[in-house]
């Protein structure tokens, strides 16, 4: 696999196949804690670590797969290394894990993971799935902060629990529920599909 | 939840653990190998070779679901292995192969419009208020003198998915690199002027106009459009005219050159020229020919 | 089988390599977790009971008291006795923790003074109520409505409240008020009740 | 058309047919465009009527002039207030919207405007001024621009922007005023000025409903019609409301079957609760004047583009909105239901038209 084929996977995962904004996978955490920038960085840490990790995995065993139980192994791998994230949390962020509640466990069924596992990492090297791991994860990691910047910062005036907007501003509560994070999403998903039609009319 | 299943059996969590977990493992592994012989449906494995070749866009352009639909119809026969347009002629091969069939080189067929005129040279168009659509405004009477024409709403280019056209001075402009040659454009246009046309060569020869009206009507309403003279078909069978409007047998097309004489005999500059990527009026492609031709002849006297 | 047995041993390979490390990961971080889940009821009875709690820079708790679990007969209540550091001195008063339902679980940690007949204080342990609305059972003002006496049961009125045992509910909270006054109301009756004939074995 | 061209063409002719036919049309050309009126080409059906997107707003405009006159009254300055700032950053974001995607500029059919009315006569009077504008920018740009523009909002943009703010701004749109004392205010600074400072809060009419209120002093019937109440801007006044309801309906701007089905169903909701349970339910009547009932009904709901279009559907549409909001008002926590149980009735509108439209004549008779 030469450089820039990599390059392009890790970037692809960014942007192009980004999973939140432009493939419209793994809306569940994506809407439901991106109320605050750091549960979002924490979400998108603890998903892309799981990815990396699964991805690898699946990558160095892809030859000795077997079809019918595939995702049987697959849910088995995502399964411990959810398991594993959520215990590190519980022992060493302890309030973040606690205000996720039981979206970490949740990661056991994002569609991001399994997909990933299926396109890339049932297909292609450890190398190459690595780095799409990588990719795409930090794809979702930026998408959640980038909700999460804007919800927080409307919603409770702060980014990071850091007072960003003065006192005057009220906060506009309906951000940090779930019906701003559909608004937001929604008008995020709009500025990429008008910057991607953009760089497209460019080509 | 592990832990607490293998504190109730007793163990402790470093034996227990493992010990459930390989046990689970092993009755939904047994089970679902159990599904697989039981509940097997008998597949052409081939399906799944060629599914895997196929690029996998679902684009539909080979008026199938989708890729496995494709797939399937391929293997059951009922499919071309060429029938994938927008993979290209690679895909076709290696579908051959997973067949076991000879592959035919195949001609690429490409949309071409027969309309050759540009807003400014269709007469009789009035303001148009309705909805900026051709297929709606085919619907109403007198939106411009010619009934057969180009409309120039581009309904053609929003049908394309691949951005191989855009409008031209009102006038679909078809790129052949981004083109699949996948139809959608040719369903798209309500009055059917365009048509998938073999291309044999780099560059075809194109009747562009639809018009079958007497030429005194047409005159009336485009200043490009074919006025079923007869003055090309007289040179050449390659040229038909029926009904006051010329067509091209591509059966029997050969090459541009050879049409030449013919072409230069059109009065009404309704043959056009659609190239690699662009359309353009035969007259320019003589012409350049011609200056090309004369400048050979003039290094090179002894050939003339 | 054999044939059978050839398919599934990667899945049983994975599952024992997995096990181990599942249990290994549990096994190391169980102590810390639940340290952390005691260090946060213990920061909560403090706040509760004496009613401050100091941090150093690291954002570490400076503790002024010390919990020690009460053996209730009745398994459901959880309840510590709040005991000052070191375990000397006389009792601070006792920490109680009740659940119930408002949108989602609610959690809460009540403060009770020594003989039981005052609340001290009212922590909100863990909530998932809606922001802006619910999730205003966390401001100050609220909670401070519920340190009073404990004799009567609370009752939530909607307007100012005229008698000593009501407390004022939220605008636009209603439910999340009644489910905090409900769940204070049970777990003071129960845990006096337990107490009570604890004290009397 | 350029006939010069087609000369020059000419000279290369030699074939003598072609040069004829040429001649032919060249003759011809001349005097199709010397007989060539201006046409312009539209697609039927072609009825001729005056009715325009632009008569229909005005009209909804004329209707609310004896609505924002109680409400000056009632509210003084913050009525002139509310309605100015809605006005201009409602068209101010039309204006912008239309730059932002090039299209022609909206503002002259006047839907901005009606929706920046509708807006701030629903908003409670003392609303600040930040919110204000931020409800007429969610009104316009999430409720109505970012679907396409006027015709192709699912939702009422006025009430979008409302429930935007109220799901926002939850405390402030729930902070009532009672109405300017004039004949104490007249000399003070505080109604002149438009200062909030000396507004005395105090509960609508429906909050007072709510149990547990702190003063259950309902108003009589007749401080209802007259609109001397607390609530939003517009919606207090029953008379001033049903003035204009009966111009439009003269005016044949809105048609008769969803505020009747709206009204008829609440009353009958109403009544029914009230005969089950005296003591627990108050009067139909009340609930008819009390609140957004009346202004939700003429106004909100027969909003054309996102109610029902066949005339059975609008009775259904209205029944829905009737039985909603009476379902809110009794039983939600929210005293007053008439903006979600239109919004509501707004999702379900396109169903309701694609099974109520009427068949053509000869036409499929379909399920």
């Amino acid at each position: 696999m030469s450089k820039s084929n990599l390059v392009s996977q890790f970037t692809n995962g960014l942007w192009a196949e980004n999973p939140s904004l432009v493939m419209l996978i793994g809306m569940c955490p994506t809407l439901a804690i991106t109320n605050s920038v750091a549960n979002a960085l924490t979400m998108g840490m603890a998903t892309m670590f799981v990815l990396v990790c699964s991805n690898l995995v699946i990558s160095l065993i892809r030859s000795q797969l077997q079809a019918h139980l595939r995702i049987l192994v697959y849910m088995l791998i995502v399964a411990t290394f959810v398991t594993v994230a959520d215990y590190m949390l519980q022992a060493y962020l302890f309030t973040m894990s606690q205000s996720l509640g039981p979206y970490v466990p949740l990661i056991i069924v994002n569609c991001v993971i399994l997909a990933r596992a299926e396109i890339c990492a049932a297909k292609k090297g450890p190398v190459t799935s690595f780095v799409d791991g990588l990719g795409v994860g930090l794809g979702f990691t930026f998408s959640l902060t980038l909700l999460g910047v804007i919800r927080e910062l409307f919603g409770s005036r702060s980014i990071l629990n850091y007072q960003i907007l003065p006192d005057s501003f009220e906060p506009w509560v309906v951000m940090v529920l779930p019906s701003g994070a559909f608004l937001t999403l929604g008008l995020v998903i709009g500025l990429v599909n008008y910057l991607r039609s953009r760089k497209r009319v460019e080509a | 939840m592990l832990m607490n299943v293998s504190n109730i059996l007793g163990l402790s969590v470093l034996v227990g653990g493992p010990v459930i977990l390989v046990g689970l493992g092993l009755l939904l592994a047994v089970g679902l190998s159990i599904a697989m012989i039981k509940l097997r449906v008998e597949q052409d494995p081939r399906i799944e070779q060629v599914e895997a070749a196929l690029p996998g866009a679902n684009c539909g352009g080979c008026g199938y679901a989708g890729c496995a639909a494709f797939a399937k119809a391929v293997v059951e026969g009922k499919a071309p292995v060429t029938g994938c347009t927008a993979g290209g002629e690679g895909i076709g091969q290696a579908i051959a192969k997973i067949m076991g069939i000879k592959f035919e080189v195949q001609v690429k067929t490409r949309p071409v419009i027969h309309c050759a005129a540009f807003e400014h040279q269709r007469k009789g168009k009035k303001p148009y208020h309705g909805v900026q659509q051709c297929s709606e405004a085919n619907l109403v009477a007198g939106v411009q003198g010619c009934t057969y024409g180009c409309l120039g709403f581009g309904d053609c280019v929003a049908s394309c998915k691949f951005g191989a056209l855009h409008m031209d001075r009102g006038l679909p402009e078809f790129d052949y690199s981004k083109c699949t040659s996948c139809g959608a454009c040719v369903k798209a246009c309500p009055r059917g002027l365009i048509e998938m046309i073999p291309f044999t060569q780099e560059a075809m020869l194109v009747v562009g106009c639809s018009n079958r009206d007497p030429a005194r009507v047409v005159r009336e309403v485009c200043e490009v459009g074919c006025l079923g003279c007869g003055a090309c078909a007289k040179k050449s069978d390659v040229f038909n005219v029926d009904q006051n409007l010329a067509s091209i047998d591509y059966n029997k097309f050969d090459t541009l050159e050879s049409l030449r004489s013919a072409c230069e005999k059109c009065p009404a500059g309704a043959l056009v020229v659609f190239g690699r990527e662009k359309r353009i009026p035969v007259k320019d492609v003589y012409a350049k020919t011609q200056s090309d031709t004369q400048a050979e002849a003039q290094s090179e006297p002894v050939n003339s | 089988m054999l044939n059978m047995l050839k398919q599934i041993w990667l899945v049983l390979v994975l599952s024992l390599i997995f096990g181990a490390a599942l249990a290994y990961t549990d096994q190391s971080t169980k102590q810390r977790i639940a340290e952390n889940r005691q260090q946060q009821i213990r920061e909560l009875a403090q706040m509760a009971t004496v009613g401050e709690l100091v941090r150093d820079e690291k954002g570490q708790a400076q503790f002024k008291i010390e919990l020690k679990k009460l053996e209730l007969s009745d398994k459901t209540l959880v309840a510590y006795e709040v005991l000052p550091i070191g375990g000397k001195g006389p009792r601070v008063g006792y920490a109680v923790i009740g659940e119930g339902i408002g949108w989602d679980r609610l959690l809460v940690l009540i403060g009770l003074s020594p003989d039981l007949s005052k609340i001290t204080g009212l922590e909100i342990l863990e909530s998932r109520e809606t922001p802006g609305l619910g999730e205003r059972i966390k401001g100050d003002e609220f909670r401070a409505q519920y340190r009073k006496s404990a004799q009567k049961p609370l009752e939530l009125v909607k307007s100012t409240p005229t008698e000593d045992h009501q407390v004022m509910a939220l605008t636009g909270a209603t439910i999340s008020s009644e489910a905090v006054t409900a769940m204070v109301n049970t777990a003071v009756g129960k845990v006096r009740k337990a107490i009570q004939s604890n004290n009397k074995n | 058309m350029n006939s010069n061209v087609s000369h020059d063409k000419g000279q290369e002719f030699s074939d003598a047919r072609t040069q004829k036919i040429h001649e032919n049309a060249k003759v011809l050309e001349k005097i199709a465009e010397a007989s060539q009126p201006e046409w312009i080409v539209e697609p039927g059906p072609h009825l001729s009527d005056k009715s325009t997107t632009r008569r229909l707003m005005i009209d909804v405009i004329v209707a609310l002039i004896p609505a924002m006159a109680v409400a000056v009254w009632v509210f003084g300055f913050n009525a002139i207030r509310l309605t100015g700032l809605c006005l201009v950053s409602c068209l101010a974001t039309e204006y912008l919207f239309n730059l932002i995607r090039k299209r022609p500029g909206t503002l002259g059919d006047f839907s901005a405007v009606v929706t920046a009315i509708i807006l701030a006569f629903s908003l409670p009077p003392t609303l600040p001024n930040f919110a204000v504008i931020l409800g007429s920018v969610a009104a316009i740009a999430i409720g109505k621009m970012i679907f396409g523009g006027l015709g192709q909002n699912i939702f009422n943009p006025a009430m979008v922007g409302r429930a935007f703010l109220m799901t926002a701004f939850p405390v402030l749109m729930t902070t009532w005023v009672a109405p300017v004392d004039w004949k104490v205010d007249s000399s003070a600074p505080a109604a002149v000025a438009g200062e909030n400072v000396d507004a005395v809060s105090q509960a609508t009419p429906l909050t007072m409903l709510k149990p547990g209120s702190a003063d259950r002093k309902l108003p009589v019937l007749r401080e209802l019609i007259i609109g001397r109440t607390s609530g939003s801007l517009g919606e207090t006044s029953v008379v001033a409301l049903l003035l204009g309801a009966v111009y439009l309906l003269a005016r044949r701007t809105i048609t008769w079957h969803i505020p009747l089905g709206m009204l008829g169903s609440a009353v009958i909701f109403a009544g029914i609760a009230y005969m089950a349970a005296p003591g627990k339910f108050v009067n139909p009547m009340f609930h008819l004047g009390a609140g957004a009932m009346i202004f939700g009904a003429f106004y909100i709901a027969t909003d054309l583009v996102s109610s029902p279009l066949s005339r059975k559907g609008q009775l259904i549409y209205g029944v829905g909105c009737g039985v909603l909001t009476m379902v809110i008002r009794q039983f939600g926590t929210y005293p007053e239901g008439v903006m979600f149980s239109i919004l509501m009735m707004n999702g379900l509108a396109p169903l309701i038209t694609r099974y109520t439209i009427s068949k053509p004549l000869g036409g499929n008779v379909r399920a």
